[in-house]
């Protein structure tokens, strides 16, 4: 379709339609990329042509409004959207395609870890949160399991906040400290790459802040890609800004480009809060 | 016409009269049961075997009966009606044709007069798998007939667990099962137990699909042989087992003792109080059971 | 690197097991099926030999007032009208589903928006133990109570389709009210709120906001406990007077399916015409639950819209 | 995980090893089931005769059912079961084939009207009775009675003591259609509760509750069914199909015998067939007995 557009700089002085940054394998490390990716949800075509690129160790944000198609995105990346929506096209991962059929959902997940809007426990204690999906996936040594459980709430800057109580119902946190029990939860895994759905936005500005500040921790170990409303936390993350309009990105480029000299109308638009 | 306000008034007053009166029915309803049965109670009539045509009958090997039956009907039924339940919600497609029609298909079950089923249980296993009268037939009988109800509440406790938790399990790379097994199956466990303690509730208070399957004669029972290849062993479930809702049934209906109406009128009491004690033991026990699954206090 | 690349491609422990669960549960409905099916087909079977193997003509045996599958009539055709029965059972139904909507609603009202703790604390213990009590007990009940008092009021026998009717509206007050109650519950908070804050009245913000919004699922409720009335046999039988006549008036003595079919059952021959007509009751039962299924179906589709 | 998995493993073994158990030391005794099903009212008399036979023969067990007359005879023409209890002759079933079915009669009982008191009634001619049991006659003060209308109160089509009453107390009169019963029980009970009722049910169920009115000033007694000259009354069959043999056979010639014909059988209000001085067979006709 728009095939054209992409993967070349436009260097003309009048405005486009699209603007992809094309990230060259030579100079970036990879995680993550998508070709040609489409979303349907029934007949409702919900994201078409998304060819993203994600770099290793980057905090990249997907913005736009409501219903442009930057959650369906992000939920197809692990496939969380298998079960309502069809998904065509190719996920790029360690040079597999984990959008075909071969591959072992279940195993994949555990690589591509996902934190949601909701924050969203389980109905278990503290630790036991942490530790669940690790002993089910066969981690039964416990002194390691204590060892991960710290280490991961401190990363997620929860540990001086639960350490006493850990055997304490996560539900009874609050839900800021629930969001970063999530995050923890997810990051306990060891995945390369975290997908993170508007995880602040039901969430007060001190815990917002706080989330942001673990984000910033967690990009040295690991690659982090955000959906956000917020424009303010966009610039203030993320590498890697992409904007997306009515099921197509638009524009993609360096967080900073975007939101300085964005080279699409409708990012500007978008970011100067004309619309959305 | 009234202003809002006075309507607002004339509203609550309606609706605490509405809601007094059905209370008060339904309390009627059981203080008539409990009124009339409980001075017929006593451990003789609660522990000794019945009379057929004498006063003086008890309801003991019944009441047994009744609680193994129960046993019996669950130990099969909810197996059986856990797997089809998280099939429905966790597996199905929801949109398939087929599921909708196999959900229908079970509702209908669910509302056949038991009769039929009891005569079905009769021509089929009595008769033609010649199990005969006995407590395997009666709980095969009420597992039909138990089977959609209990599904159904299964189903219904599923969904009642948001998909979040289910999103949570997937994102962390647990399979499905893993994540029904482990996390969803025991925040359902309450309301899981409540459709167990209704389900129970109609089986126990079930007449017409024992009567043609489980029987309605209550041989002796020998209580100190507890082998269950005894033919009068209580835990025998080859043997032919009138429960308490049939024995109420049989008595009101061809009961010839000259105490018949304090005989029915005590097992009524004494059924009502024996549902009581269930559900309150069925709680208690999923309380516990929620309490070790979910590690919350 | 690799070793990652390989656990991708290998199907993994965890999936292997969630096949294995997924067949395991799915032969659990499927023996659901099995059974639901060849019970259909039983009562299906027996219920259609009526108008197969002894001929009864099936308009004759919908519209026929005279229930004597024993006798003949001057065209030696088998007596089977089963109209009296229809239209009891349908009486009775509406009645109890008529009578108990008001209450079902009002106690619900009560028990979410007015005093929500006592009730979630009554109702539901009340309702798991009403569901035990066997229908005989209801029946006998319905026999020294309704029936005096139905003697009483209407004069007569006491006998007929209201006091079948009111033990009915007993038996499924407690189911109707608890699914209302659970369908009150789900209407979200914001929708009181937003009400309340518009200056409303707490009786104008139940009736024009949650009844409104629950009116689909309060519907649903009340046809399943008229699918649950229509399906009562015992109770029933011993306060509707069980004659096989056309309801003459809502208290003369009449009958209804269920109670016709359990009553005879035991007295009929297995593959006689007498038996073979009342298996054609069971048919009609069936048929109706499954009418009553298609109407829920639809005043679900239609809420969920 | 590993414990849990060991715990669970240790309950099946141990259940395992107690089913064994109990199998290898069951009593090898388990012998003959006599399976009697049919008729309700005569069920409490077989199932009595039945715990004093298998308390006296050991090894065997008589499990007796209900399920209605109609249940038996097609149960026992089919040859599911040893026994077929039945109120009625099997000829007297239209879908019965009774060919290959042996008749024992174990008892007679007698069945009477009975009246709601406030009928104020105490005797009626067999007319009288006729005429209300064909509406011809629908207030009690027709009969002498209060000035009240006639409830009909019928068992349900195919019951035995419907069939016995119709032949015999109606001399073969149809009832009217009115509201069926399908047991004894509950009839006497809405008889003794409805103002103005009437039905019948066999003696057994009569008592304080309900008149027994004297029909042609003959009182409803044992003696009198004894005599003949109360006609209302019916054999209690038991069917076998062919002639029963071993256990079976003992067990019918148990049911015969003094003991069980003069304790049980009047305990449960019915007569013994010994002591009858008439007989009658399958059409009705009526002989002495010597």
């Amino acid at each position: 379709m728009a095939a054209g557009t992409q993967g070349s700089l436009n260097l003309t002085n009048e405005q486009p339609d699209r603007h992809i940054y094309h990230m060259d394998e030579d100079k970036h490390e990879i995680a993550l990329s998508t070709k040609n990716l489409e979303v349907y949800y029934g007949d409702h075509l919900a994201l078409q042509d998304a060819d993203l690129s994600f770099e290793r160790f980057k905090i990249t944000s997907l913005i736009g409004a409501s219903g442009s198609g930057k959650s369906t995105f992000l939920r197809s990346l692990n496939r969380m959207n298998d079960d309502v929506a069809t998904v065509k096209g190719n996920i790029m991962y360690r040079g597999l395609d984990i959008n075909s059929q071969d591959i072992d959902v279940y195993e994949m997940r555990k690589h591509i870890g996902m934190v949601f809007q909701r924050p969203n426990p389980f109905a278990k204690s503290i630790s036991d949160n942490i530790t669940f999906a690790l002993k089910q996936h066969g981690e039964h040594d416990k002194a390691k399991l204590a060892e991960i459980v710290e280490t991961s709430l401190k990363q997620a800057a929860l540990w001086d906040e639960v350490k006493d109580d850990l055997k304490k119902s996560a539900l009874s946190l609050s839900g800021g400290q629930q969001q970063r029990l999530v995050i923890a939860r997810a990051i306990a895994m060891q995945p390369d790459i975290l997908l993170l759905d508007e995880p602040a936005s039901a969430l007060d500005p001190i815990s917002s802040a706080k989330i942001e500040d673990t984000l910033m921790e967690l990009k040295k170990r690991f690659t982090i890609i955000i959906v956000t409303h917020n424009m303010q936390q966009a610039s203030r993350v993320s590498d890697y800004t992409a904007f997306f309009h009515t099921g197509q990105v638009l524009e993609y480029d360096l967080t900073r480009k975007i939101f300085t000299r964005p080279k699409v109308q409708m990012t500007i638009d978008y970011v100067n809060g004309n619309f959305g | 016409m009234l202003n809002p306000k006075q309507s607002d008034k004339l509203a609550s007053i309606i609706l605490y009269t509405i809601a007094g009166l059905v209370i008060l029915i339904l309390a009627a309803l059981v203080g008539y049961i409990l009124v009339q049965g409980v001075p017929h109670l006593s451990w003789h009539f609660l522990t000794s075997s019945s009379s057929a045509f004498t006063a003086g009958g008890g309801i003991g090997v019944q009441l047994f009966n009744s609680f193994y039956l129960l046993i019996i009907t669950m130990l099969i039924s909810f197996p059986i009606a856990l797997g089809a339940g998280v099939y429905l919600h966790e597996y199905a497609n929801q949109k398939s044709r087929l599921i909708q029609l196999i959900r229908t298909a079970i509702e209908i079950l669910s509302s056949l007069p038991s009769v039929v089923v009891g005569l079905f249980g009769f021509l089929l296993f009595v008769v033609q798998f010649k199990l005969g009268f006995s407590i395997l037939s009666g709980a095969i009988a009420l597992t039909f007939f138990n089977l959609p109800l209990l599904t159904r509440s299964v189903e219904e406790s599923l969904r009642s667990i948001p998909d979040l938790q289910r999103e949570a399990g997937a994102a962390l790379g647990l399979s499905r099962w893993e994540t029904v097994g482990h996390i969803i199956l025991p925040a359902a466990v309450p309301s899981i137990v409540t459709g167990v303690v209704l389900s129970a509730g109609r089986v126990f208070g079930e007449a017409a699909a024992l009567i043609y399957t489980a029987g309605q004669s209550a041989p002796a029972l020998d209580f100190g042989d507890w082998n269950p290849f005894n033919t009068a062993s209580p835990l025998n479930i080859m043997r032919p087992a009138e429960t308490l809702a049939v024995h109420i049934w049989k008595v009101n209906s061809e009961g010839i003792m000259p105490d018949a109406a304090a005989v029915s009128a005590g097992a009524s009491a004494v059924l009502i109080i024996a549902v009581l004690l269930f559900n309150f033991f069925a709680r208690f026990l999923s309380n516990v059971l929620y309490k070790r699954l979910t590690a919350t206090k | 690197m690799d070793s990652i690349r390989e656990s991708l491609l290998k199907k993994s422990k965890a999936t292997k097991k969630d096949r294995f669960a997924r067949v395991i549960t799915f032969s659990a409905l499927l023996l659901i099926v099995v059974v639901v099916i060849s019970i259909f087909l039983f009562v299906a079977s027996k219920g259609l030999a009526t108008f197969f193997t002894n001929k009864v003509n099936l308009w004759d045996f919908l519209s026929g007032k005279k229930w004597a599958p024993g006798q003949t009539n001057a065209q030696g055709q088998p007596l089977t009208g089963a109209l009296p029965m229809i239209t009891g059972s349908f009486l009775v139904t509406l009645i109890a589903a008529l009578v108990a909507t008001p209450f079902a609603i009002g106690t619900a009202v009560f028990m979410t928006e007015i005093s929500p703790k006592h009730g979630a604390k009554i109702l539901g213990p009340v309702t798991e133990l009403l569901v035990g009590i066997p229908s005989v007990v209801y029946g006998f009940i319905g026999l020294s109570v309704i029936v005096p008092v139905m003697r009483h009021i209407f004069g007569g026998s006491g006998f007929g389709i209201i006091a079948g009717a009111m033990v009915l509206f007993i038996m499924i007050l407690p189911t109707v009210t608890s699914m209302t109650v659970d369908t009150l519950k789900s209407v979200p908070r914001h929708y009181r709120e937003s009400a309340l804050a518009l200056g409303a009245t707490r009786w104008q913000m139940i009736y024009k906001v949650i009844l409104r919004s629950a009116t689909p699922g309060i519907l649903t409720a009340v046809v399943f406990g008229m699918a649950r009335a229509f399906g009562e046999a015992l109770a029933v039988q011993m306060v509707i007077g069980n004659a096989p006549l056309m309801p003459k008036g809502l208290t003369s003595p009449s009958s209804t399916l269920t109670s016709i079919l359990t009553q005879g059952i035991g007295n009929t021959v297995m593959g006689s015409l007498e038996n073979n007509a009342l298996w054609s009751l069971a048919l009609i039962l069936l048929l109706m639950s499954l009418v009553f299924n298609i109407i829920m179906r639809a005043i679900a589709k239609k809420g969920a819209m | 995980m590993k414990r849990n998995w060991l715990i669970s493993a240790a309950i099946v073994i141990v259940a395992v090893c107690l089913l064994t158990f109990g199998y290898a030391t069951r009593q090898k005794d388990n012998g003959v089931n006599i399976t009697a099903v049919g008729s309700t009212a005569l069920q409490p008399l077989v199932e009595a005769a039945g715990e004093d036979f298998a308390s006296e023969n050991k090894g065997v067990y008589v499990n007796v059912q209900g399920g209605g007359t109609g249940t038996g005879l097609a149960q026992i023409q089919s040859g599911a079961v040893d026994l077929g209890n039945s109120d009625m002759f099997a000829g007297e079933k239209d879908a019965i084939n009774d060919k290959k079915l042996v008749d024992h009669k174990v008892s007679v009982v007698g069945i009477s009207p009975m009246i709601n008191k406030e009928a104020q009634v105490d005797h009626l001619t067999k007319q009288q009775l006729i005429a209300i049991f064909t509406k011809k006659v629908t207030n009690w003060r027709q009969v002498g009675g209060a000035d009240l209308p006639i409830i009909l109160i019928n068992r349900v089509t195919g019951s035995g003591t419907r069939a016995t009453f119709e032949k015999w107390g109606l001399d073969g009169a149809k009832s009217a259609d009115s509201q069926e019963q399908e047991s004894s029980g509950t009839v006497q009970s809405m008889v003794s509760s409805t103002p103005g009722a009437i039905s019948y049910a066999s003696f057994g169920y009569l008592n304080d509750s309900v008149v027994a009115p004297k029909i042609d000033g003959v009182t409803p007694t044992n003696e009198h069914v004894i005599s003949g000259k109360w006609p209302i009354w019916s054999y209690e069959h038991i069917y076998t199909n062919g002639q029963p043999t071993g256990e079976v056979k003992q067990f019918l010639a148990y049911i015969d015998s003094k003991h069980i014909q003069k304790t049980l059988v009047p305990k449960l209000g019915y007569i013994s067939v010994h002591d009858m001085k008439v007989s009658r067979d399958e059409n009705g006709k009526l002989s002495t007995v010597d």
